[in-house]
């Protein structure tokens, strides 16, 4: 087992991690750039070295900086966390290279499930279904010279839409997180709007590029928690919905999900294993799928690493999988099968961000002024603030995660509930009524979620 | 806390404007993270005079932890370890008096293996070394207490 | 914590113009994230005015939670229902500007069915009946504000 | 089930409890002295009235003004929660006749094992073995006039510890929380230090009655967490291990035992259940046991209320105490036995006092400077501390309660200390760092725990 881990994060899955460390018997190294000399990742890991400014790419992005402390500081491993440097194959390499574990898949995994279109390809030859639409064209049939996916005519755009049906989206191929979007009901609408996305794409990301793919209204989203270790053991961890998102943000995730039946979990769960055994894959990874309203699953991408809202599978199955995680990368069997794992009640997770709900979610960075967590039965918290921390402008603006576990959905839902009014945090603006806002919702009680939640106003 | 340092000194100077105009010879001042304690031996010194201030006039290379030393600083752009020469054998690159150019070498840090020559940038004169020789630093730990020329 | 530090400031200012009015050398103040001490040597320092304290000199009947009223009160002295007449079509027992003595019963709390007669203990003024008839007072909530005779 | 329930308690239990009642969607009303205006109970409770001065005799014990708060806020029921007038006979009749349901067992229940001589003759008579000594005399031996179990001469003290055998512990009868205790181990040491417990019992206590007990050694206190309805359903929920204790104070407590084997263990859960259903219990209650050293184990006594320590019973079985608590007393049926619950994993309770450690635990009250409960997996906090209260002194010190749970008594263990590192109190002086050497302790870790565990020093 290592003897000292370096975290190259920060935040609270910095503290996450340190807090395994701990509870493993670890030392651990943090590092941090200058905006982040008070945070709390820093006073409680055993050592920690300043890496840089405030800017990701001159900090918790660079290589070189973080190499050099793991060199100097003896960690014999690397946690990436989440975001950063958690899929970086290239990163992964460079420890490879010196001897230090990084904390996660084998390079192959990260290439290979990194590359969103190859990974596609490798699902869709397994038998897993893709969103249809023009990225799902098999190699085979790319012309030379042509970006895969892209659609650089009407009549290709045409083409495309009949086969797959209407409505469909034209999207920005350098778009992402829900941006550069338009959708066309109709050959019509679709003729009207494929220039008009063309050129929208242009203006926003300097690339009129666009694909064309089936709309999926009233998507679910569900992904599978997969954890592996290098002995070729795989086993599932049951799955978690994530629909309720804003702008492909997820704000709210759950475990196991209200919105999918027994026998659509036993298949979505079966093809997630079948997934990372195929690529032969080792560490904790999360699948991800879209469910359409028939049911239909079809395969989005592979989460090569830990994922924000692994904490509700930790509530439902009592397994720490940061634990898990450093286990399998020492090497270590993981020691049990399916028939050891319980899902144990239902967890919700609200992810509390430093952000103004009322004015567009503005990221609202500054001086925490007070701070309670919420405390009791069935609540867990996890967050890097304390009372006097100024959060920087410079990072994400997630500032704590309020976990809550019951024996049911209703039993977890009343006691996040409580922890959201009893939450205290002075000083920024944060999405704690938003998510009070959800769980009113009569949509939300029923189970009824989908990736449009939000669209349709809470 | 305060990122700004200048923010407390600001105050620092208004606090005593009024333990000038108030002839005061103490105040304690707490409020929220910011503390500040300020003595003067008597009130004589009160002298609303235009008593040359001593401009700490920091440029931006002071570290914002400082040790309340005062002066200005070229600090680490590199976490890594600090060597005051080129080998073991070799001369200091800079001693303490020394005035050197924008394009001198006047230390190595190294770093995964690769020992990065460090430049003030400017002309300026080593006050202090402030780092042991061949010790780990951190990424803007003040290297070398300095004076521009 | 107060953002501004020219708050603080401000109130080392307005400390300062008190320590000039009431010739003080000392101040140390504590208000929430806020704390504050001056000295000076001796009063002889500005503003001169004898002006005449306040002298605020709460009696051990006013509460904690006073919400700036200033005076003396009698409180209840335990929870229960505030009356100020034995039935609702009796005089009151006392009004405003009404003189009592320490045996008078100027209103009734009732508490499990139990109409306890409330006596102030000693002589003295009703200067103002501060809760409504027929409401729920606590333990130590201000009834009347009054004036000892 | 009730609209609104008043806490008649402060602390950590009356926000434990509201919590609780704001998950059953009930409303609370909090009553205070004047010495916690700013506590965090009366922030959390719905309605709110001040009801006395800080010595309890004049607020939280006090009947009349307790009655009359729920009268006027048309509350259907009183929570007592622990201490105070939670084992109060009297109390439970005055809610009786108006009309309040007291949250707790019947009014004769509270009696019979309020009356420690009767509970005492109870379990007796059910088989349960009693500590041997002059109180464990049935009645009928009494002579008239005298009172049960004190020991008048020294032949009489002579004769008892003959038949029970030395050491015997001579004990104030006025005594209590381990104060007022010598012990004999011969019959010479018996005869000289009988006349000098008599008149140390008078100066201390104003009363120089003794009575005489074997003194078991390294004994072991457990206690078997009972649940029963007014429709004869009993449960047990296990055992606790609460054999560390400071002056018969419990420190830290923990499910299950780690002291008793499986045989011992269903022994004496059954003996609790035979004894609860021997006086038709209801509502939540817990049997004390001593367990000597050959696992012989005897009737302590019952307390007809929830513990401080409850919250280790509610981390193995996942089961609201609280809840149940409430559900009984409005009537409702338990709706599950013994085969529905299942223990699962280990849970470890640490009381965080305000006393000062290293001075002889002299309370520590003051203002809470800065306060951060731990916070991650495993980790839950109950607690009625925010930055800037202050802890008044007229009330027990306790301020915090840590859980830790894990799958293994070990896992447990080293959450627990991280939870203890992480635990920021600044202000006044706690008893954190006595834990965190009662946790490296090796008779700790190996599980071999007696109530004399702190006399040996840690």
């Amino acid at each position: 087992m290592f003897r000292k881990i370096l975290i190259a994060n920060r935040g609270e899955i910095a503290v996450r991690i340190i807090r395994t460390c701990r509870d493993m018997g670890i030392k651990t190294v943090a590092v941090y750039s200058t905006a982040d000399r008070d945070a709390l990742h820093v006073k409680y890991a055993d050592e920690q070295c300043c890496i840089g400014p405030p800017p990701p790419a001159e900090s918790y992005l660079k290589h070189a900086n973080i190499i050099t402390v793991a060199q100097l500081t003896n960690a014999d491993a690397i946690h990436p966390g989440v975001g950063f440097l958690s899929e970086d194959s290239q990163f992964a390499e460079i420890c490879e290279a010196h001897r230090i574990t990084f904390i996660g898949p084998s390079i192959d995994n990260l290439v290979r499930m990194g590359d969103k279109a190859e990974a596609r390809e490798t699902m869709s030859k397994l038998g897993l279904k893709l969103v249809p639409g023009s990225r799902s064209t098999r190699q085979g049939r790319l012309k030379r010279g042509r970006k895969r996916g892209v659609v650089e005519t009407e009549e290709e755009a045409v083409e495309i839409a009949e086969r797959i049906g209407y409505p469909v989206g034209i999207k920005a191929s350098a778009g992402g997180g829900g941006r550069g979007i338009r959708i066309a009901n109709n050959q019509m609408s679709l003729l009207n709007l494929f220039h008009t996305a063309k050129s929208e794409a242009e203006s926003a990301f300097g690339n009129a590029d666009v694909y064309i793919e089936k709309w999926i209204e009233n998507a679910r989203h569900i992904e599978v928690q997969i954890l592996a270790d290098k002995h070729d053991n795989v086993v599932h961890l049951g799955e978690r919905e994530c629909s309720i998102q804003r702008k492909q943000q997820k704000l709210l995730e759950e475990a196991p999900s209200p919105s999918i039946g027994g026998k659509l979990r036993a298949e979505i769960c079966k093809a997630a294993i079948k997934a990372a055994k195929s690529i032969s894959y080792s560490n904790v990874g999360t699948i991800e799928f879209v469910v359409d309203s028939d049911d239909n699953f079809y395969f989005l991408e592979m989460n090569t690493r830990l994922q924000v809202e692994h904490t509700v599978t930790e509530m439902t199955t009592g397994i720490d999988l940061v634990r898990e995680q450093i286990r399998v990368a020492a090497g270590e069997q993981l020691g049990y099968n399916h028939s050891d794992i319980r899902i144990d009640g239902h967890a919700i997770e609200c992810r509390i961000n430093a952000e103004d709900a009322q004015n567009g979610f503005m990221p609202s960075p500054g001086e925490i002024t007070s701070y309670l967590p919420p405390g009791g039965i069935g609540i867990r918290t996890d967050s890097h603030l304390y009372t006097g921390h100024t959060v920087p402008p410079y990072y994400d603006s997630l500032i704590a995660k309020l976990i809550a576990h019951g024996r049911s959905r209703e039993e977890a839902i009343i006691r996040m509930k409580r922890a959201l009014e009893e939450l205290t945090i002075g000083g920024v603006k944060t999405t704690t009524s938003l998510h009070q806002e959800i769980l009113r919702d009569e949509r939300f009680l029923a189970g009824r979620v989908d990736t449009g939640f939000l669209d349709d106003g809470v | 806390m305060s990122e700004d340092k200048s923010i407390s000194l600001e105050l620092l100077n208004e606090v005593c404007d009024v333990m000038d105009d108030r002839q005061l010879t103490e105040v304690y001042l707490r409020d929220g993270e910011v503390t500040l304690r300020v003595r003067r031996e008597s009130q004589t010194a009160s002298a609303p005079s235009g008593a040359p201030q001593p401009a700490p006039s920091p440029s931006a290379s002071t570290p914002v932890q400082s040790d309340h030393v005062e002066g200005e600083f070229i600090n680490a752009p590199m976490p890594g370890v600090f060597y005051r020469s080129a080998a073991p054998d070799e001369p200091f690159f800079v001693n303490e008096g020394d005035i050197v150019s924008a394009e001198d070498t006047i230390c190595l840090i190294e770093a995964m293996k690769i020992f990065n020559p460090i430049q003030p940038g400017f002309s300026c004169q080593i006050v202090e070394v402030v780092v042991e020789n061949e010790t780990v630093v951190e990424y803007d730990q003040p290297l070398f207490r300095i004076k521009r020329t």
